[in-house]
């Protein structure tokens, strides 16, 4: 282990903890989730303490990057602008989807979403296709697709709520959990369209530590610490194929 | 030379004035008749200024009435009762009264021409002309025909003075009152204020004038009035109250005064 | 230290689209929440004056709450609190080629909203700076009140105001910033958005600190350049300010981000 | 319109432990943030009198810089750019059982070297507004400069600027809900944490602005007992004041969230 | 009776002094020797302010050197030039000299005996006791035992004065400037101030006073030097420069100082 996690015994671990399923605050203000299940399980492993440090999405990177954390785990797409900049160590499969107002029409692809206002929170990867879809459809002379950016999830979710976007553009497993959460409010605005693998986000010095996360993260898959965290949260389609 | 009661221009009878727990004006009847020229004397805090306020309502009185013109001012009745006028009823009756404050109270934001015309476009709605060419013949009879185009700030304290005073002669009131008109001047601009109120008074004018300068009183006064806290203490003719002055009182501020 | 100064430039002199868009949003969300502010501003500074109790109260309460509580706070309230208990909802508005986002919309009304309660006090230290002398001429002459305030106190309480009122405007310039949390693209999170694809957190900040810094600085060099022209428009410049200006120091004036 | 009385009840006097964490960090990161800007403020207000241009200039940078940039961007520059710059980072501090998280660090900093520059405006204006002729007595007598400073100018320019100090207090503890977006949790950040799982976005956030309300109520009231004590120790409370400070309308110093 | 050069407390050669472009003292020669009380008349912007307070170095000059007790101040020689002298040297040097301003400058923040005791005690090294002690016998000097623990802001303008006189004394200067000590006095309170200056020029008090009191400067001075234009245009005896004045601007001045 790196010297400075030795010594203080502890892992700093950045993630925006507003975006349940994956990480989210329990009603005492406690991160629960998907990532906080596996980020606890991996300090334990290695015999440290969690502590998660808790930012806007967009902020993650510089924030790592800025060593005021050692890792990040908050469902961080792997992709090749990112892994220019930082590690990745893949621990799951992620998709896409757009979350809407129970009863809206559904779409298909992000492009039915044309001339549609749509929110996002920046520096997600859903902001990207969304501008992608963009570049197509006016390709097509097709209206663009409105997107507004939030800082967070829950200002963006409340949008779809109170009808002043058509849909939000999200990470699926995100879109589902509060589909589930409340079918009266919301629903899938259309299939899961994009899939991704993600990872934990590493500096690129911190080789010792990326040896040591594989490892126990390898562990975990073979003891079924892994397994089971991904069916506690029911999100079994999101495991990694050992 | 008798007068009928439709020459009285401001009747005042039993005016009492409170400043909270204080009793400032303490009874005042005084009527002034057109044409006449009454000074009020008095110390300091006696009520001078108080008494010209309450006359143009610019302070409510407690007690008594005030009419000018034959009018009340301030007030109506209602049934048996006396109630304070709507501001812009208040408002008309004030056109009848022309003040003159003792620091001139010129528009600072307005040059000369339009600190005398903007009440007779504005209130009396005189066209703007007629107004202009009236402002013009007033700054004349002020001595000041040349300072039309000019911003109060640039003018002396005397210029400004006479300017106040064209302006307010400019709403052709029934009775004009000046208070302490020469008091914040320096000692070189008295006299031409002085002046142009000793034209007005050879013009006819009812003025109700508060001031130090005894002079001017002796000579232009009709009467003499004499304030000692809140009440008139001597009235009579400039003669009889600096010549022989019956309430110790007027002996003691003439004695101040004229020291 | 690692500083990419080509990155810098770049961002400094020939930023993207949408960066101008942002810088774009910042001015139009800053001078409308401004014209609201003056325009809430005046109103309740007179019924704060007012001798109706009630509406002194409640303009005693607008100013109170606007002040006792924290912008950003304003502006979530706005756009979300009031949606959430179902009271307004923002919706895009369009006309012809123009047309204004829900969320700009209530990040102008907030920002509005608040700057009205600063306004509203600085018109009232502006009304009471105008000597009482003036109102009691007019009101001798026969003015009823509303052309007294009108044509005597207001003209003179403008001048007055001016200063404060455009130092004002740079705090709102910087405020402005806040609108980013209810996802205003002004020039903060255009920013923020380019710097969660490219990590190259300094040099975006200290181009976009620059910009501020223009702005403000351009706008004071502004200001400066009206008041002296307003100054020489007048015989005396200095006799014909109200004394009660003099007591607004336009240091002390400006005391906040 | 639904409101839920309960649960903003509930809300406002049984608040969960988070949220009471929360105020404990507003009151801390605003305390803290206020005491660097007090021992910032005051070397730069002197540097910017003294009569060394560098240091004069020096001052004037640092102030113009610190006023003419948004305070968001401060924070985020502060804590962010400036790691990524490689410059300084914010690493968690612990002595025994207290430990201050570094994002927490930053955020501190961030608003106390922003005022800074306001404050250090307010010790100008409170220096300058003391008497001349208690400088030149105190010269004349045989004093040193630096005592000349210490013994006769800043007592009374302390009494100068209490005020505009204790209005500038209430602005930082607004200002400091701005330190939620580098994820401090003071109320603002826990309040929007709470929503992300309750969507009570009226009711939650009429409870912060009435807590918010309730802080810098309590602390405006205090102020005036404070000044109002201050004065009682004096013979005349009216004349011991230098003249300069009653240009300081207690009103317009306070002129912006 | 001869005095030697070491009797000379205040000489100054050849001053100048510029404000920008302006020159205000144009070659002032000047020397006050022990027990001397020089009082120094002049129109209003003549100067005499100016000589005052470059003999303290509370301006510096640009011409010219002032020597106090035989040594310069607020200059050193370095070299064969003069260069100013460092803050704390001028500040050392200003011991010798006591200045009474004519609006009193006393800390606003200070009790009475703090104001006295503040300087000998941070400045000149005294024990607190030992300072207080003398600050009470100071203070019954100039007629105010009881005031010691009342706030400035409390006391009347004469007892202000009174007490800035003490607290310059506190120090043991060799001498005492006074600038106009009773001119922002009201009439009443002129009379007690000119008595303490009185009581120390009987004491041998080295003084140079700026006045417009002409009975005192008649009565108290030594010397009266008369300045115009930032030039010393006479000196002599007061008797001599008021019974018989030479130059036509003392003449003048004195027409309108005595009136
Ligand atoms: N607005 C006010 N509130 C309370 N008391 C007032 C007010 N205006 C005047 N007074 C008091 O009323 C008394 C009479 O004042 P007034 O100004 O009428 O006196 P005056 O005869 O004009 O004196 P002066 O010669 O000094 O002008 C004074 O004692 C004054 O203090
Ligand atoms: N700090 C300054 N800057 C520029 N000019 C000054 C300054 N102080 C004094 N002066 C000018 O120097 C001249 C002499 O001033 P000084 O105060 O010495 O005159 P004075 O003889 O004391 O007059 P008074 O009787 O009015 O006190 C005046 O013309 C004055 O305007
Ligand atoms: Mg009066
Ligand atoms: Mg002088």
């Amino acid at each position: 282990l790196p010297a400075h996690i030795d010594r203080t015994k502890t892992i700093r671990y950045c993630s925006a903890v507003n975006l349940p399923p994956m990480e989210f605050m329990n009603a005492q203000t406690q991160p629960v989730g998907v990532d906080v299940d596996l980020g606890d399980a991996l300090a334990h492993r290695l015999g440290l303490k969690p502590v998660w440090v808790n930012m806007p999405f967009a902020g993650l990177i510089p924030a790592l990057l800025a060593d005021h954390c050692d890792a990040i785990i908050s469902q961080l797409f792997i992709k090749d602008s990112r892994l220019k900049v930082i590690d990745e160590i893949p621990y799951m499969y992620s998709h896409e989807a757009v979350l809407m107002k129970a009863g809206a029409p559904k779409v298909a692809t992000l492009e039915g979403l044309s001339g549609r206002k749509v929110a996002t929170v920046t520096g997600t990867t859903a902001t990207i296709l969304l501008q992608k879809a963009n570049t197509a459809l006016q390709a097509a002379h097709k209206p663009l697709i409105d997107i507004v950016m939030f800082p967070e999830n829950t200002q963006a979710l409340q949008q779809v709520q109170f009808g002043q976007v058509a849909a939000y553009g999200v990470a699926y497993e995100t879109a589902r959990y509060y589909s589930h959460l409340d079918p009266s409010q919301f629903e899938l605005g259309g299939p899961p369209y994009f899939k991704i693998a993600t990872g934990v986000g590493l500096r690129k010095d911190e080789a010792t530590l990326n040896t040591a996360l594989r490892g126990a993260l390898a562990a975990m898959m073979k003891d079924g610490t892994y397994q089971h965290i991904f069916t506690k949260w029911n999100l079994q389609i999101d495991m990694l194929k050992p | 030379m008798t007068r009928g009661m439709t020459d009285v221009v401001i009747a005042a009878e039993g005016v009492e004035k409170w400043f909270g727990p204080r009793k400032i004006l303490d009874g005042i009847d005084l009527s002034v008749r057109r044409g006449e020229v009454v000074v009020l004397i008095g110390s300091s805090g006696s009520g001078k200024t108080t008494l010209l306020r309450c006359i143009d309502h610019l302070e409510t009185i407690e007690a008594g009435r005030i009419e000018v013109n034959g009018q009340p001012i301030g007030y109506r009745a209602r049934g048996h009762r006396w109630v304070e006028d709507r501001e812009t009823a208040i408002a008309r009756r004030r056109r009848d009264v022309g003040m003159v404050f003792q620091r001139f109270n010129l528009f600072a934001h307005m040059n000369v021409l339009d600190n005398i015309t903007i009440a007779p476009i504005r209130v009396r709605g005189v066209p703007r002309v007629e107004a202009e060419f009236e402002a013009r013949a007033l700054l004349a009879r002020v001595g000041l025909p040349e300072k039309e185009a000019v911003f109060p700030a640039s003018l002396s304290g005397g210029q400004q003075q006479r300017v106040a005073i064209a302006r307010a002669l400019a709403m052709h009131p029934a009775v004009m009152l000046f208070d302490e008109p020469t008091s914040a001047l320096d000692p070189e601009m008295v006299g031409e204020v002085l002046a142009v109120m000793r034209g007005l008074a050879a013009d006819g004018m009812t003025m109700v004038v508060v001031t130090h300068e005894m002079g001017f009183a002796r000579q232009v006064a009709h009467r003499v009035v004499v304030l000692d806290a809140g009440r008139i203490v001597e009235s009579g003719p400039p003669d009889q109250v600096f010549g022989a002055p019956r309430h110790p009182r007027t002996r003691a501020l003439l004695g101040a005064v004229l020291h | 230290m690692h500083f990419d100064w080509p990155y810098f430039w770049q961002q400094l002199f020939h930023p993207g689209d949408a960066f101008l868009l942002g810088l774009w949003l910042t001015i139009l969300v800053s001078v409308s929440g401004q014209a609201i502010g003056l325009a809430i501003g005046l109103p309740v500074a007179l019924a704060r004056l007012s001798r109706s109790p009630i509406l002194a109260w409640a303009a005693r309460g607008y100013i109170l709450v606007m002040r006792g509580t924290p912008l950003l706070v304003q502006i979530v309230f706005i756009y979300t609190g009031l949606a959430a208990a179902d009271l307004v909802r923002f919706h895009d508005w369009h006309a012809g080629p123009f047309s204004l986002a829900g969320n700009v919309q209530a990040g102008i009304l907030a920002l509005g909203l608040n700057e009205g309660a600063y306004m509203a006090e600085i018109f009232r230290a502006g009304i009471t700076a105008v000597d009482r002398g003036q109102t009691e001429a007019a009101k001798a002459l026969g003015m009823p009140p509303m052309m007294v305030l009108r044509r005597i106190v207001l003209p003179q309480a403008l001048r007055i105001v001016l200063l404060p009122i455009g130092n004002q405007f740079n705090i709102m310039l910087k405020n402005s910033t806040l609108v980013s949390i209810i996802g205003v693209s002004e020039m903060l999170l255009v920013t923020e958005t380019i710097n969660s694809a490219t990590f190259r957190t300094f040099e975006l900040y200290s181009a976009l600190g620059l910009y501020f810094l223009a702005l403000t600085s351009i706008w004071t060099l502004l200001l400066r350049w009206i008041e002296r022209r307003m100054d020489a428009g007048r015989d005396h410049p200095g006799a014909a300010r109200a004394e009660g200006a003099a007591g607004v120091d336009p240091v002390l004036s400006e005391v906040s981000p």
